[in-house]
């Protein structure tokens, strides 16, 4: 039960395209790590093999001690990783409580899923406070925002209790001021669970990421803290541009 | 020898099986309509070649081609202006409409032509046939199999070259970006489902030369079209070639081995089975995006 | 519960159900059948009806549904009280029909060859039964010297029991059977048992098959380039009818065996076939299933005016020995099993599309349902 | 150039925006903004066609557009990049940059020229692209209708801190130099400021502000913009 | 409080008429029709499970309806034809010994539990290798229907064991009640219709629960559920083979209740009319798709007798005139119309912001 995270010479290939080529990563658990890398670089291919829905030509991604590689998405999830996406996907037809519900319910046995719902779970209640979606709760999915879907996903996330959590892009597409509550409520998760963001908002990055893994052309460019992490000019060139900074400011 | 004839035999099903379901690649595959009036579209182009014949005389069968073409399509095409364009995206909704539709038509030619068969006979020059080595390929099969080919090449052309098929394309995948790139949806709507069910009635027409003509004709090949369509993958033309193909020529070998009946429960249990190994059909469409 | 005569009694018409399938694949055959009764029945009123009332039809569609055509049965007889019911054409739908007219105590006029091996005492039967068309067409070939016979069909229990009745003949008469195929009903591919036939190289093509399957039979026998002359067929449900939908140059030449044909001599068909081509159009045909629904009606009323009234254990014992003048020639109602005698005729079909006699059983033939008279058949049922 | 007037849109029974006004001179830069489900991207879409107003007009170019179908507006020189990277994705690059009946190839190239990332990836389908791949795509697509007024729904989402410098700068030339009108959905209040001439804020469905860019330093602005 | 109470009391309502009225001002012909429609209704809760909840469009009912059937239907024929005597359509197809297939049908708890074990089975088996192969949508519902036509060649083609295209006819006697007495027959059509309320209180009680819940979200997103940590193939899967389960019942009922079982109603195009029934009524409304099979039935019935010979039309036409203007079916017609007039009654209010929330399109009232 190490709760770490290793990936292991991961190779990804798309009818000849290498998405990811021999990649090693490791997340400690406990760690909260931000995964940055240009378009393209791989960073949703990696958290896809990790969560069950890419098969990787080779490699291998453990997580506890358990080989994720070959494991169907759902028994991922049992096994305590938890995703978002990089485009919200949340039940339009469900409303905004049944959503969290059904995603707080994953553990339940048969018998518990064939009972009607009575009351809001605690666990529930906690994450529509968190997500400032209490007063949408009775609304179908279906019409919130761009923005407010986000919140939602964090929220159904938040319910399932994962040991890792895997954010992909979790901010865009938000406000300043809700890019700072996400950032605020990353850091309160981080210090229970084991949590990887996949981000481009450098802002973000610097106020909310210590350790900070490059992705770029599907390998490991660079590691280490924001501060270093910018100042690489691999990453400026790649990534940053050669003014980084005046993007970030 | 008679186990080599299947394979010809096997061939020319497979030409029959491809032209009633080619029309589909387009209304279904393409626009997510299941249509279930499109065995009546085959069944107007069949009865077109009755109402021609008269007037065309040996030329029928080819005039038929381009007249059942523009009838059928226009049946479609008044079909999609009053309804179906309501219901795209709703697959399953469009298969209630069209059997609803499928079922006044029907009773419609019943009411046109009588019940019984009307009667269809080839002309002179598509009689006899040639014979390869023992087996004798009759000239309608020949005729079938080139009428076949001939719209799956165009087909092919007409999605891949021209600008209105990737349009159309663009239309299904996603009807607001395509209205917002500049492209009138509803006119590519019109022309998509006038194109499919011009097909039925090129479809119909062949069907004159080896079977019957009357109000039930659409019924008999209806389960089998779709079922090509989903075995060779949703809008795959590739697919659904290889797919009348290979069901095709299974079904003719499995008849000759047994009967006619087993044959099309074996056909089944096959696609069900493929779909194990290839569960979107032999050529996929896939993308990263959550269903 | 209901008696049938109740209502007929005190209105001044005499209503009768007609239920065949008006819709479905079936619709096809049946239609044409349904027109023939309804013929029959104007006849008859017009000549001042039974009993000084006219006959009211009650039209119910059996919509190529068995069960359908049993739910039908019912209504007609309990909600429209009817008199008696002309209808039905699938072995599957007299099969459906059969219980509700015992249970009921009503009476059904089947108007279509059959398989035999029934008799129930609330059905009548008009068309033929194996005895009055297969075993004289199989005689025929064996007289023609069609030793080596294939047996072609639709996968159903009238050809099913056809052809076990044509395979006992055979087995005593010293036929070769080379081959047995049945497709499913609706089938139009052929070219595979085309092919078998091919191979197998027969005498003679035993032909069973049914309706829309017969179309796409003959057209891919003719384009693989098999003629009558090579390879002749004797069909058995392929009528006037069907011949239109094939296309005569596609079986001109076949032979057929039925009790009737358009072209059939004498003056009781001249008047129908003018009759009917009156009422429905110059182009239209008749066929052996038409006329033998047309006699039902002639035959019911017949036995109604023996009677003196429509009730039906009375209008059962009057129907025994009833005798008209048919179009296919004097028909005579056989009192113990509800058949009728009819003359057995072998046909030749003509390039415009009639059907040429070109044999006949010189007199009508007793029914014999379950082939009592016939040694060979012992073993049957 | 654009005028919004009194709009009205709803969703089914469920009103979203209620009479708003917006304004855009030929050749203005007009940054919307507003916290998420402001109904910001529903005033865009309405601006479209692709929602139908309730009430209000929009005129573009002098012309009541209104009642015109999406592809009319589209034709008349309204160009639109959705929110969420949305593409064909069954399409190939290249047919998604080709599908707009009057797409030339030189308009295609001068979108390319602007995302040369997007150059080798022309044979691939466009569903099978990065996110960020996907929205450059989107914008190029958009161009190659070769728009008069452009509407931009956050189009630096999810997007590489290089390449939305490069997409500040492109837009940045496209509204000096090429003249293009721009209504420009962003969150990054930053960018917005560098960029815009006007903006307007929207609040629950209604304009509660709009102004010069200058206004955008007062503090009152960015209350409006925070919770 | 309108709502919580407007359910119970209409199934109230519908149970007092089914059972103490129906019986008193029908006949006895009009009853067994009626019995007919409620089996029709059975099997339509179970496609408001699978179709409206799970968003499954089984195009091949008619496969369970009739493994039911046959399984039920084969225990009445031994029954009647009594102990070492063939089924009567045994003898006419010649069939000299019972077939070891049918042999143990003669126990009646065995036949009783095949009704639902056959259906279950097979949905079961085509559920797992189809939904987990994330087969689904329209190539789900071609494959179902693909199925019903390979069911009924396969059951035409073997006469000797299934009574071929005639099915199995003339059955007279439901343990022990003699089917031709219309005051016996009366206690089936009572069974039937206890059934049915069974059924409609048990796909009540699943619809509203977490299950439900997630039906309708593997509905909306099926790859997103996966993520949740539910595997969406074992659900579909159990609802399936839930709504074979009440197919085969009805099928199982059909038999007594009608007398007679062929292929003629088990293949494509029955199944079909199931299904539309079921759309007509309100796919995503319990008593939609239950009134929608009784009212289908009936019309059909109805417009058969008027109009013997172009009924068609009309039926047809309710097709297109339901899912043109009635999508959601005549159940989302009414609620429409209800909520139209609380509307107009709650009309002073002033201006609601956005707060009455629109239902996107096919949400309805699922539950
Ligand atoms: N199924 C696929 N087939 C072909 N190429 C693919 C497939 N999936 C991903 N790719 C390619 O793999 C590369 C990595 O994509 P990925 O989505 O992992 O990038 P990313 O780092 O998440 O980028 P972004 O920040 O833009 O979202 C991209 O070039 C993409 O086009
Ligand atoms: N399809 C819909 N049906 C009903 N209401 C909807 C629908 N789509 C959006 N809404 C509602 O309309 C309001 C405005 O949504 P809109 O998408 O325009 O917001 P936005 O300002 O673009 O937000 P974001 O910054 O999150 O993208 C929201 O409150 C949302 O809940
Ligand atoms: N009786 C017949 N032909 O089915
Ligand atoms: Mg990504
Ligand atoms: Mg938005």
């Amino acid at each position: 039960m190490s709760g770490d995270l290793t990936v292991r010479g991961l190779t990804v290939d798309f009818d000849g395209f290498r998405a990811l080529s021999d990649l090693d990563f490791t997340v400690r658990a406990g760690e909260l790590r931000f995964l940055i890398g240009p378009n393209g670089a791989g960073k949703t291919t990696l958290v896809d093999v990790i969560t069950g829905r890419t098969k990787p030509a080779g490699g291998s991604v453990r997580f506890d001690d358990h080989e994720l590689v070959g494991r169907r998405e759902h028994r991922i999830v049992r096994l305590g990783v938890g995703r978002t996406f990089q485009t919200s996907v949340v039940f339009e037809q469900l409303t905004v409580l049944e959503n969290l519900d059904l995603a707080a319910s994953f553990r339940r046995r048969t018998a518990g899923l064939l009972r009607r719902r009575r009351g809001v779970a605690a666990g529930v209640a906690a994450a529509l406070e968190t997500t400032g979606l209490a007063a949408l709760a009775d609304r179908p999915a279906g019409v919130l925002s761009h923005g407010q879907r986000q919140w939602l996903e964090i929220g159904m996330l938040l319910t399932q209790r994962p040991r890792l959590l895997l954010l992909d892009e979790p901010v865009a597409g938000m406000s300043r001021v809700e890019r700072d509550r996400t950032g605020e409520l990353l850091r309160e998760i981080a210090r229970e669970h084991t949590v990887v963001v996949v981000e481009h908002d450098m802002e973000f990055l610097r106020r909310f990421a210590s350790t900070v893994t490059v992705l770029h052309e599907g390998r490991l460019l660079c590691e280490g803290d924001v501060a270093t992490v910018r100042a690489d000019p691999k990453v400026q060139e790649v990534y940053l541009g050669r003014s980084g900074e005046e993007v970030a400011a | 020898m008679a186990v080599l004839n299947q394979l010809v035999i096997g061939a020319s099903m497979a030409a029959v099986l491809l032209l009633v379901a080619l029309g589909l690649t387009f209304t279904f595959g393409q626009m997510g309509v299941i249509n279930m009036a499109h065995g009546e579209f085959i069944m107007a182009g069949a009865y077109t070649t009755y109402l021609v014949q008269p007037v065309a005389g040996t030329l029928a069968v080819p005039a038929a081609l381009v007249v059942a073409f523009v009838v059928a399509g226009l049946m479609g095409l008044l079909l999609e202006r009053l309804a179906i364009r309501r219901f795209y995206g709703r697959p399953l909704d469009t298969l209630l409409l069209t059997f609803g539709v499928s079922l006044i038509l029907q009773q419609l030619a019943r009411d046109i032509f009588g019940a019984p068969n009307v009667q269809v006979t080839a002309p002179g020059w598509l009689t006899g046939g040639v014979d390869l080595a023992g087996v004798r390929l009759p000239y309608n099969r020949i005729f079938i199999l080139l009428v076949a080919v001939g719209c799956v090449v165009a087909i092919g052309l007409y999605l891949t070259r021209t600008g209105h098929g990737s349009r159309m394309r663009a239309v299904m995948q996603n009807r607001q970006l395509a209205a917002v790139s500049g492209v009138a949806t509803g006119r590519v709507d019109q022309t998509t489902f006038f194109l499919g069910s011009g097909l039925a009635g090129v479809a119909g027409v062949a069907l004159t030369l080896i079977g019957p003509v009357g109000p039930n004709l659409g019924t008999y090949y209806i389960v089998d079209a779709f079922l090509i369509v989903v075995a060779g993958g949703l809008g795959q033309l590739r697919g659904a070639v290889l797919a009348a193909l290979a069901l095709g020529i299974l079904n003719s070998y499995v008849e000759f081995w047994t009967d006619a009946s087993l044959a099309k429960v074996v056909v089944f249990m096959v696609i069900v089975a493929f779909l194990q190994v290839r569960p979107q059909g032999l050529f996929v469409l896939r993308t990263r995006a959550l269903s | 519960a209901d008696d049938p005569v109740a209502s007929g009694a005190n209105s001044n018409t005499i209503k009768v159900g007609i239920l065949h399938s008006l819709s479905g694949t079936m619709a096809i055959s049946e239609v044409t059948v349904r027109d023939a009764e309804l013929l029959a029945i104007e006849e008859i009123n017009n000549s001042g009806g039974v009993l000084g009332k006219k006959i009211e039809p009650v039209v119910e569609d059996g919509a190529s549904d068995w069960p359908t055509f049993a739910e039908k049965a019912q209504k007609l007889i309990s909600q429209d009280k009817v008199a008696t019911v002309f209808g039905g054409w699938t072995s599957a739908s007299r099969k459906a029909m059969l219980p509700v007219f015992e249970r009921n105590k009503a009476l059904l006029w089947y108007p279509v060859q059959y398989e035999g091996l029934e008799s129930s005492p609330y059905i009548f039967y008009t068309g033929a039964t194996t005895n009055q068309q297969i075993v004289p067409a199989l005689d025929y070939l064996k007289q023609q010297g069609k030793k080596r016979v294939f047996l072609v069909g639709s996968d159903y229990v009238f050809p099913r029991t056809a052809n076990k009745i044509i395979k006992a003949y055979a087995a005593a008469n010293g036929m070769q059977i080379l081959g047995e195929e049945y497709t499913p009903l609706g089938h139009t591919e052929y070219s595979t048992v085309v092919n078998k036939l091919q191979q197998a190289k027969p005498d003679a093509v035993f032909n069973t098959l049914n309706g829309d399957s017969n179309v796409a039979f003959f057209k891919q026998l003719r384009s693989a380039g098999i003629t009558a002359a090579t390879m002749p067929t004797v069909s058995v449900s392929v009528a006037e009818e069907e011949v239109v939908g094939i296309g005569p140059d596609n079986v001109a030449g076949h032979l057929v065996a039925w009790n009737y044909y358009q072209t059939t001599a004498g003056p009781a068909n001249d008047k129908f076939v003018k009759a009917f081509k009156a009422k429905y159009g110059a182009t239209k045909v008749t066929s052996d299933p038409m006329e033998a629904g047309y006699n039902a009606v002639y035959l019911w009323a017949e036995a109604v005016k023996k009677a003196g009234k429509t009730d039906v254990e009375a209008v059962k014992k009057a129907a025994g020995g009833i005798v008209i003048d048919a179009p296919e020639g004097k028909v005579t109602v056989d009192g113990e099993n509800q058949h009728v005698y009819k003359t057995a005729r072998i046909g030749l079909i003509q390039p415009d599309g009639q059907i040429k006699e070109v044999w006949n059983s010189g007199q009508p033939i007793k029914p014999d349902p379950y082939l009592k008279g016939y040694s060979w058949a012992t073993g049957l049922s | 150039m654009l005028a919004v007037e009194d709009l009205d849109v709803a969703y089914g029974r469920a009103q979203v925006l209620f009479g708003v006004s917006v304004r855009a001179r030929p050749g203005a830069l007009v940054c919307v903004m507003g916290r998420n489900g402001v109904g910001k991207t529903t005033l865009l879409k309405a601006i479209m066609g692709v929602l139908p107003a309730r009430a209000g007009r929009v005129l573009f170019d002098g012309e009541d557009v209104t009642r015109l179908p999406t592809h009319e507006r589209v034709r008349r020189g309204l160009g639109y990049v959705p929110q969420g990277h949305e593409t064909f994705p069954q399409l190939t690059v290249r047919e998604n940059l080709f599908v707009t009946p009057w797409a030339t190839r030189a308009a295609v190239d001068e979108a390319l020229d602007l995302f040369p990332a997007l150059r080798p990836l022309l044979r691939r389908r466009a569903g099978f692209l990065s996110g960020g791949q996907q929205q450059q795509l989107a914008i190029a697509r958009a161009l190659v209708c070769r728009p008069k007024l452009l509407l931009l729904d956050e189009p630096t989402e999810g997007i590489q801190p290089s390449i939305i410098r490069e997409i500040e700068q492109a837009v940045h030339r496209l509204h000096t130099e090429a003249g293009l009108a721009i209504l420009l959905v962003e969150q990054y209040l930053d960018l917005a400021l560098r960029l815009a001439d006007q903006y307007v804020i929207l609040d629950a469905g209604e304009v509660v502000r709009a102004g010069d860019r200058d206004d955008l330093a007062d503090p009152t602005v960015h209350h409006l913009l925070a919770v | 409080m309108r709502a919580r109470w407007s359910a119970p009391a209409a199934y109230a309502v519908t149970a007092i008429l089914l059972l103490g009225v129906a019986p008193l001002v029908l006949t006895p012909f009009r009853l067994d029709l009626l019995g007919k429609y409620l089996c029709y209704a059975i099997v339509a809760v179970g496609i408001y499970l699978a179709w409206g909840g799970g968003g499954m469009l089984t195009l091949g009912q008619g496969v369970f309806f009739g493994l039911g059937g046959y399984a039920m239907g084969m225990h009445l024929k031994l029954v009647e034809a009594g102990a070492g005597n063939l089924p009567d359509f045994m003898v006419w197809s010649g069939v000299e010994r019972l077939p070891a297939l049918w042999a143990p049908f003669r126990n009646p708890a065995f036949a009783l539990a095949m009704v639902v074990v056959l259906p279950t089975a097979v949905a079961a088996l085509l559920g797992l290798l189809v939904f987990r192969q994330r087969v689904r949508g329209a190539y789900f519902a071609v494959l179902s229907q693909a199925l019903a036509a390979a069911f009924v060649i396969l059951l035409v083609g073997q006469q000797g064991l299934t009574g071929g295209t005639n099915g199995l006819t003339n059955v007279q006697y439901f343990f022990g009640l003699d089917l031709y007495d219309p005051a016996q027959k009366r206690i089936v059509y009572a069974i039937v219709a206890l059934t049915l309320l069974a059924a409609i209180a048990l796909a009540w009680q699943l619809s509203r629960s977490r299950f439900g819940r997630l039906l309708v979200a593997i509905r909306d997103g099926e790859d997103r559920v996966r993520f949740l940590g539910y595997d969406p193939a074992i659900v579909k899967t159990a609802t399936f083979a839930a709504s074979a389960a009440l197919a085969g019942i009805a099928g199982a009922l059909f038999v007594p209740m009608v007398g007679i079982l062929s292929p003629a109603d088990l293949g494509v195009v029955p199944s079909l009319e199931m299904v539309v029934a079921v759309a007509i009524g309100g796919r995503f409304s319990l008593a939609g798709a239950v009134g929608g099979a009784i009212l289908y039935n009936y019309a059909s019935t109805t417009l058969s007798e008027q109009f013997p010979s172009g009924w068609f039309y009309l039926l047809g036409a309710m097709f297109v005139a339901v899912m043109m203007w009635a999508p959601r079916g005549l159940a989302g017609l009414l609620a429409d119309a209800a909520a139209a007039l609380r509307r107009r009654s709650a009309a002073t209010v002033p201006r609601a912001k956005p707060d009455a929330v629109a239902v996107p399109v096919g949400a309805g009232e699922g539950s």
